[in-house]
């Protein structure tokens, strides 16, 4: 067994797992609340990286920052999350609310109306061209080992971040109020909304988080990768779709070890098998079909009796 | 009236969801041109009766028969081409079709014409969908005028809510069932549409033939059109007979008309 | 939804007072043609939208045709197909596109120098119908068990999977056959024969209209005629109510199939004739976007409505195009805005105030923009004539405008957004300012890249905005949901 | 009421988008082109004029907008610096193809056929991708058309024999740039440990063959993998390259990817491993990775006035992928110019003067003359220019 092979496999499957997970829990939780599949959200994602890059140079670029490099990573993970948590906010107001009680495929047209009106304006405002982040020299390219495990610190960053935003997560919706309010409405919105719960209210606030998420994600990706262009979020979507669906849609702990699985097994699909790189999605979607077919509501997710 | 031919028979029937025993042990006959209510407080296991029977589940051990054909594994659709139709205590309309197509669309089971005939329109895909629209008229005119003429056009979401019912049960009887398993008919009705109800079921059973199983909380209906009755409880019966039998059985007082019998008479 | 238990008027429906209106609204000329409409057998139906499709060729060049034309028919049959299975069955499929590439392929292989077959197309295009029918027969075995959303992954993944496939099929070694470059990988197949009927070859554009749109009206004539059949009512049953129409003798699953079938078959026939046009299979081609193309043109005509098809058909594919010159553009920009402002403000005097307040407001602006800003006005309107120039007096037009309108444009969307929630007296006061931002990013960006990015961010405007006005589609009918 | 009234503004729209297209049917100018002028325009006499059109394609909007630009560019570079100093005025007509973008190659025929039937279009500069090319042949061809491309590269478009006397390009093919690439790696950097990775793209993985096919005939050991382009989180790609690989081989064709790659390189800890592009990767974005860059491209003339002009008037960005097209359009432009000496001309001159093209090396930004041979090849070119990146731009090195 070539074990740095591994290693360095196991390390992006991680990494890449990590943005998933982040990614697929915004659709996680948009779709335990509403039943919607928010499609806007990897162009939300898309957004968020061009926030980053945006407050990046705002604060005097990757080579001469007005801060320290902490101090920026820190600001620019606040201005994505933020800004993507109102642009969440406002796709929801403007193209989901009014259509509630519409036939189920309205919204679904409607979050590609609004996935395509991104993506677009992003090409229009930002142009064609890729942008670079090059904040290989504001956080050190350096690669550190232990043995024949190598990491980069963004890559550790990303991992641990991204843990710990989840675990952050599971505990708002677990201990507070506003979490309970959104698993009540997400158990059944009219029973709430007759309990006193502000559903308009509670929607909004699971868009702000998942948009947040997915936000935090796209910086984190440039970080990584260091690049970001306007038809980044179409696969990044796919793929946290993907990891979604995998771990059980609406359930937390399912998208975040969706992610890792999509993740990992993207990986280890080019790493091991054959033509690994070429057919690599071909690999993922047929995990992705074995497991629906064997558990059809994912691997956490809870097998819907019909009430008749 | 009832004859003795016995048309539906549950043996032993078993069904559990999660360990939760719904249906326990349950041995039950229903015999052709007969009205037989069932009865139970809420979460009896009534429905699950309903959706064992119609093949919605699968029961865990047991037998049903329909003249003496077992059902048991067989799919929903064929289950109903047996003879067996049912409606919805939630109501379970096509709701964006209009009235008189909710009732052709019932009946499937028994036509044949396939996807290429139709597309074509030979001359024996517009007989039988001639005698799709005669059949569909004949259930509806079964209502009297509470389902007729310019009605037939209309989205069956635009019915009100006993009309809805109706047509619930014209979609059943479409199916040329033999026995109709009506899921709380009368649920959600006023006194006079209750009634009315009532006298429909009779005469289901006279003029149209049907044999009728239905669960019914209101015990006017069930005291006014039932052969007999079959009361459950956490899915064993505790009580069979006529109305005033299993009405007065202590069993049946104590796990729900004692709390129930102030309220609905 | 429900009526109270003891509402006086038992038994009378909601509908018969919305009937009574009707009949009422129904009245005058719109309301003849409508029920004139009603009553046309469906072939006449179709012979009245082919028969202006039919002379089309004579009034314009052969680009036109191509253009305009060609591909709005090999769109709206692509798009009948698809709404067999979502429009028809209600199932949602997101691979739906592959099949069109796989008739593609298909013919491609029987009649093209890949393999040396050239078959005559009275025999390929059966092969290719019966096998794009039995590999939709294939995807959809396993969406027997699979509802809504989780079929809707699967599909696309299929999707994705074929264009990954096509794309790298010359890379892969077949058991038995061994290495057979079936799909010519990257580089897809070239030169495919045109269509050849007993010798008559269908090889101009002409014809090829002509064909297609043979093929759009008999689909639909057949599509009408099954709608009104048993399979019709029965998937359109499953649909609205799996569950129930199963109970109701319905064979879900098998019907699931079948729409399955028939729409693939559909597609793939639009496949092979696309591959005629194109004269060329290329992986690139059936990728996610064109399955957004296509949904897009189903959901403007309205789910289930198939003549609605053939218009969603013609807008999606002529808008676009109609937008690329700023000549086109500016006026159908202005005159939607002036439309919809028509429509929904009343009365006239307040459209009468708001108008004059949008004059009195640019000036206002303009005249101290020059005064203390000079660098806003020292550009000018895009275009030339009177009224380009009369705008240079009116509308800011800075020099180099890039920094500004990107920021104004970010300030439109967040104003669009944040508008309808104000009351209605702000609406009113800030309407003018509002409409004159409009403009100003219109005018200063929107029209710069009017061959590019604007053109897409309408159509996606479009679509958010039509589903919040009708979400059942332009022609569909109104639907309604139960929780 | 409101339902109503929602109708109502459908029904408008409806209406207003059906006239709307017959409007614009009969509106363009491509009227002028009769309906049965398709076949006829071959030898249609067409006015020149004071200004005369040069069909453009390319993928203005789209995923490959980024390389699109850079192609609009230069050829709007030509048009501008020609019209500045000639009686004569060039316009473009712009076409936009939408390379690897929703609908496929459609929006490419469409352009083609729009091109091919408006009748005062006398030449095509692009389409920028191979499979374009094959999706529009029939359509410029049928029109008469003659298209210079000026990054199509696959090389059997014009030795297979089906657009002879169509197609022209001003950048050479796979043919030529695989083998200079593959020699150099062998003879030159003598190395047998390589790795090749194509982008699943028409014209990476037929550059990637072309180098695989000599590298392995030299008995060198050679990897092979394909990565979508869509794809740039390379990491688990760079994992299973072997550490002891002494270079990767990446012929792709979006610049910043080869940088991103790069960069992820050297994060994954082989930052030494050298690594080597092709012309779609001549760009200072890719040069910027580091000194262990390669890459090959036609010879561009660093000392070119043109050069210096365009990067004066872009900002000091080279955008070198659309050179070619500059050349491209040049190489139109000039034909054109010579088939209207006598006021009018036809397709079929032009085509034919775009064939017997002869422009000097001095007036040519590519470093060498301009001919074409038989095929529609660069006859003047042979071999591919290499370069390696000082670590902020590639500098011409001896093959």
């Amino acid at each position: 067994m070539n074990w740095s092979l591994f290693f360095d496999l196991t390390v992006s499957g991680l990494t890449l797992g990590s943005l998933y997970a982040l990614i697929a829990l915004g659709y996680s939780l948009v779709y335990g609340i509403l039943k919607l599949l928010n499609f806007a959200h990897g162009d939300v994602y898309m957004i968020g990286a061009f926030l980053g890059w945006y407050a990046l140079h705002a604060l005097g670029g990757p080579v001469n920052p007005t801060f320290t490099g902490a101090v920026v990573l820190f600001l620019m993970f606040v201005v994505a999350m933020l800004g993507c948590g109102v642009l969440g906010v406002a796709i929801e107001r403007f193209a989901y609310r009014p259509l509630r009680n519409a036939p189920r495929i309205a919204p679904l047209i409607s979050a590609l109306g609004v996935s395509i009106f991104l993506q677009n304006s992003a090409l229009l405002i930002f142009g064609a061209a890729f942008r670079d982040y090059d904040t290989f020299d504001l956080i050190g390219v350096k690669t550190y080992n232990i043995g024949q495990l190598f990491f980069s610190v963004p890559q550790l960053l990303t991992v641990v971040a991204a843990i710990g935003l989840m675990v952050a997560l599971t505990l708002f919706v677990a201990r507070s109020r506003l979490g309970k309010a959104m698993r009540s409405t997400s158990f059944d919105r009219e029973a709430a909304s007759m309990m006193g719960i502000d559903v308009d209210r509670v929607i909004s606030v699971t868009f702000f988080i998942g948009s947040a998420l997915a936000g935090a994600a796209g910086v984190m990706f440039a970080l990584v990768f260091g690049q970001i262009y306007h038809f980044m979020g179409f696969i990044a979507g796919l793929k946290g779709f993907t990891a979604a669906v995998l771990g059980g849609i609406g359930s937390i702990p399912g998208a975040m070890v969706g992610g890792l699985i999509v993740g990992l097994a993207e990986s280890y699909a080019t790493g091991y098998l054959p033509q690994g790189s070429t057919f690599q999605n071909l690999y993922v979607f047929a995990l992705l079909i074995l497991v629906i077919l064997i558990r059809p509501s994912g691997l956490f997710g809870k097998a819907a009796i019909s009430k008749v | 009236m009832t004859g003795d031919a016995t048309l539906l028979e549950l043996k032993e029937l078993d069904k559990s969801f999660g360990g939760l025993r719904v249906i326990a042990d349950l041995d039950m006959v229903v015999k052709e041109h007969e009205i037989v209510s069932v009865i139970g407080p809420n979460g009896a296991g009534k429905t699950t009766l309903f959706n064992l029977i119609t093949g919605i589940y699968r029961p865990d051990s047991g037998e049903i028969q329909l003249d003496g054909r077992n059902l048991v594994g067989m799919a929903p659709h064929k289950i109903t081409e047996l003879g067996i139709a049912r409606t919805f205590q939630t109501l379970r309309l096509f709701l964006n079709m209009t009235v008189k197509e909710n009732v052709m669309a019932a009946q499937y089971g028994h036509t044949k014409v396939g996807v290429l005939r139709s597309m074509v329109r030979t001359p024996g895909a517009r007989r039988e969908e001639k005698e799709i629209h005669r059949l569909a008229e004949e259930k509806l005119g079964f209502f009297g005028d509470r389902l007729m003429g310019y009605r037939w056009d209309q989205f069956a979401y635009s019915l009100s809510y006993a009309n809805r019912r109706r047509l619930e049960i014209a979609r059943a009887m479409a199916t040329q069932a033999r026995i109709l398993l009506l899921d709380e008919p009368a649920a959600g009705m006023n006194p006079r549409e209750t009634h009315e109800i009532t006298e429909l079921i009779g005469k289901l059973r006279d003029d149209g033939g049907y044999t009728i199983l239905v669960i019914e909380h209101d015990m006017h209906v069930v005291e006014g059109i039932s052969d007999r009755v079959v009361a459950l409880d956490h899915g064993v019966k505790i009580a069979e007979g006529s109305f005033e039998a299993v009405a007065t059985d202590p069993r049946v007082v104590e796990a729900y008309l004692g709390l129930r019998k102030t309220e609905t008479k | 939804m429900e009526q109270p238990p003891d509402t006086p008027r038992i038994g009378v429906d909601e509908w018969v007072a919305s009937v009574e209106g009707k009949r009422e609204r129904y009245t005058g000329p719109r309301g003849a043609v409508l029920k004139r409409w009603e009553r046309l057998p469906p072939a006449a139906r179709v012979l009245v939208f082919a028969t202006p499709a039919a002379v089309f060729p004579f009034l314009t060049s052969g680009g036109n045709l191509f253009r305009y034309g060609l591909f709005t028919l090999v769109y709206a049959l692509l798009a009948l197909g698809l709404n067999i299975v979502v429009g028809f069955a209600g199932l949602l499929d997101l691979g739906y596109v592959a099949f069109f590439g796989c008739g593609a392929y298909m013919y491609a292989i029987l009649a093209s120098p890949q393999f040396g077959n050239h078959w005559q197309a009275e025999a390929a295009i059966p092969v290719v119908v019966v096998f794009t029918a039995v590999v939709g027969l294939l995807v959809g075995l396993p969406s027997r068990r699979l509802l809504g959303d989780y079929l809707a992954i699967l599909t696309l993944f299929f999707g994705q999977a074929f264009v990954v496939f096509v794309n790298n099929a010359n890379r892969i070694s077949f058991p038995f056959v061994g290495h057979a470059d079936l799909t010519g990988g990257a580089n897809g197949i070239a030169n495919i024969d045109p269509f050849n009927f007993f010798g008559y070859r269908i090889d101009s554009t002409r014809k090829q209209y002509y064909l297609l749109l043979i093929a759009v009206a008999l689909v639909l004539i057949l599509l009408m005629f099954v709608n009104e059949s048993r399979t019709g009512r029965a998937w359109r049953a499953l649909r609205e109510d799996p569950l129930a129409a199963e109970v109701m003798s319905i064979p879900v699953n098998r019907l699931k199939l079948l729409a399955f079938v028939f729409g693939a078959a559909v597609a793939g026939l639009t496949g092979a004739i696309y591959g005629t046009i194109a004269t060329a299979a290329l992986p690139g081609d059936y990728d996610v976007g064109l399955l957004i193309t296509v949904y897009a043109i189903m959901i403007l005509g309205g789910f289930g409505s198939i003549m609605g098809i053939v218009v969603g058909a013609m807008i999606v594919n002529n808008i676009p195009k109609l937008l690329h010159s700023s000549a086109n553009a500016r006026p159908l920009f202005y005159g939607t805005i002036l439309l919809a402002i028509l429509v929904k403000l009343r009365p006239w005097r307040l459209l009468a105030a708001e108008l004059g307040g949008l004059v009195a407001f640019g000036f206002a602006i303009h005249g101290i923009a020059s005064a203390a800003y000079p660098r806003l006005v020292d550009g000018e309107s895009i275009g030339s004539g009177v009224s380009a120039r009369a705008l240079d007096h009116w509308m800011l037009f800075p020099k180099n405008p890039v920094k500004i309108a990107d920021v104004a444009y970010i300030l439109l969307v967040a104003a669009i957004v944040v508008y309808p929630q104000l009351s209605r007296v702000w609406r009113a006061v800030l309407l003018p300012p509002l409409l004159y931002l409009v403009m100003f990013v219109w005018e200063n960006l929107l029209l710069v890249h009017i061959g590019g990015a604007t053109r897409l961010i309408l159509l996606g405007a479009m679509l958010v905005a039509l589903m919040n006005i009708r979400p059942q589609g332009l022609f569909g009918t109104a639907t309604v949901e139960i929780a | 009421m409101r339902r109503r009234r929602a109708t109502a503004l459908a029904t408008l729209l409806a209406l207003g988008a059906a006239l709307a297209v017959v409007a614009a049917a009969y509106a363009t100018p491509e009227r002028a082109a009769a309906p049965s002028a398709q076949a006829g325009s071959d030898a249609a006499l067409v006015k020149c004029g004071k200004t005369r059109t040069i069909g453009f394609m390319a993928p203005v909007t789209g995923p490959a907008a980024s390389i699109g630009i850079q192609q609009v560019h230069w050829a709007q570079y030509y048009v501008s610096t020609y019209n500045k100093t000639h009686k004569t005025k060039f316009k473009l007509q712009t076409e936009d193809t939408q390379l690897g973008a929703p609908t496929g190659t459609a929006e490419a025929l469409k352009g083609a056929q729009a091109l091919a039937g408006s009748s005062n279009v006398l030449g095509v500069v692009g389409p920028a991708g191979s499979n374009e090319i094959v999706g529009v042949t029939k359509s410029l061809m049928d029109g008469g058309l003659a298209w210079v491309s000026g990054s199509s590269t696959r090389t059997s478009l014009t030795t297979d024999g089906t657009r002879t006397g169509y197609m022209f390009r001003t950048v050479p093919p796979d043919a030529i740039q695989g083998p200079t690439a593959a020699n150099f790696i062998l003879k030159k950097l003598k190395y047998t440990r390589v790795y090749i990775i194509d982008d699943q793209e028409t014209y990476s993985t037929g550059l990637a063959d072309a180098v695989q096919q000599v590298l392995k005939a030299a008995g060198a050991t050679v990897n092979r993998d394909g990565v979508s382009q869509q794809q740039s989180d390379f990491s688990s790609l760079i994992a299973k390259i072997p550490r002891d690989t002494q270079i990767v081989y990446i012929p792709w064709q979006l610049p910043p990817k080869g940088q991103a790659f790069g960069n992820q390189m050297k994060a994954a800890g082989k930052g030494t491993i050298k690594l080597m592009g092709a012309d779609g990767l001549y760009d200072s974005s890719f040069a910027s990775v580091g000194a262990h860059v390669y890459d090959t491209n036609f010879p561009l003339n660093p000392k070119s006035k043109i050069i210096a002009g365009f990067k004066k008037g872009h900002g000091g960005d080279g955008e070198y992928f659309g050179a070619p097209t500059y050349a491209a359009t040049q190489v139109v432009g000039n034909a054109i110019d010579r088939a209207c000496a006598k006021g009018s001309t036809t397709r079929a001159a032009v085509r034919a003067a775009i064939r017997s093209t002869k422009i000097p090396a001095a007036q040519s930004l590519i470093g060498v003359a301009i001919r074409f041979n038989r095929n529609g090849d660069l006859s003047t070119l042979h071999k591919f220019g290499l370069y390696k990146s000082n670590g902020t731009v590639f500098v011409p090195i001896a093959g």
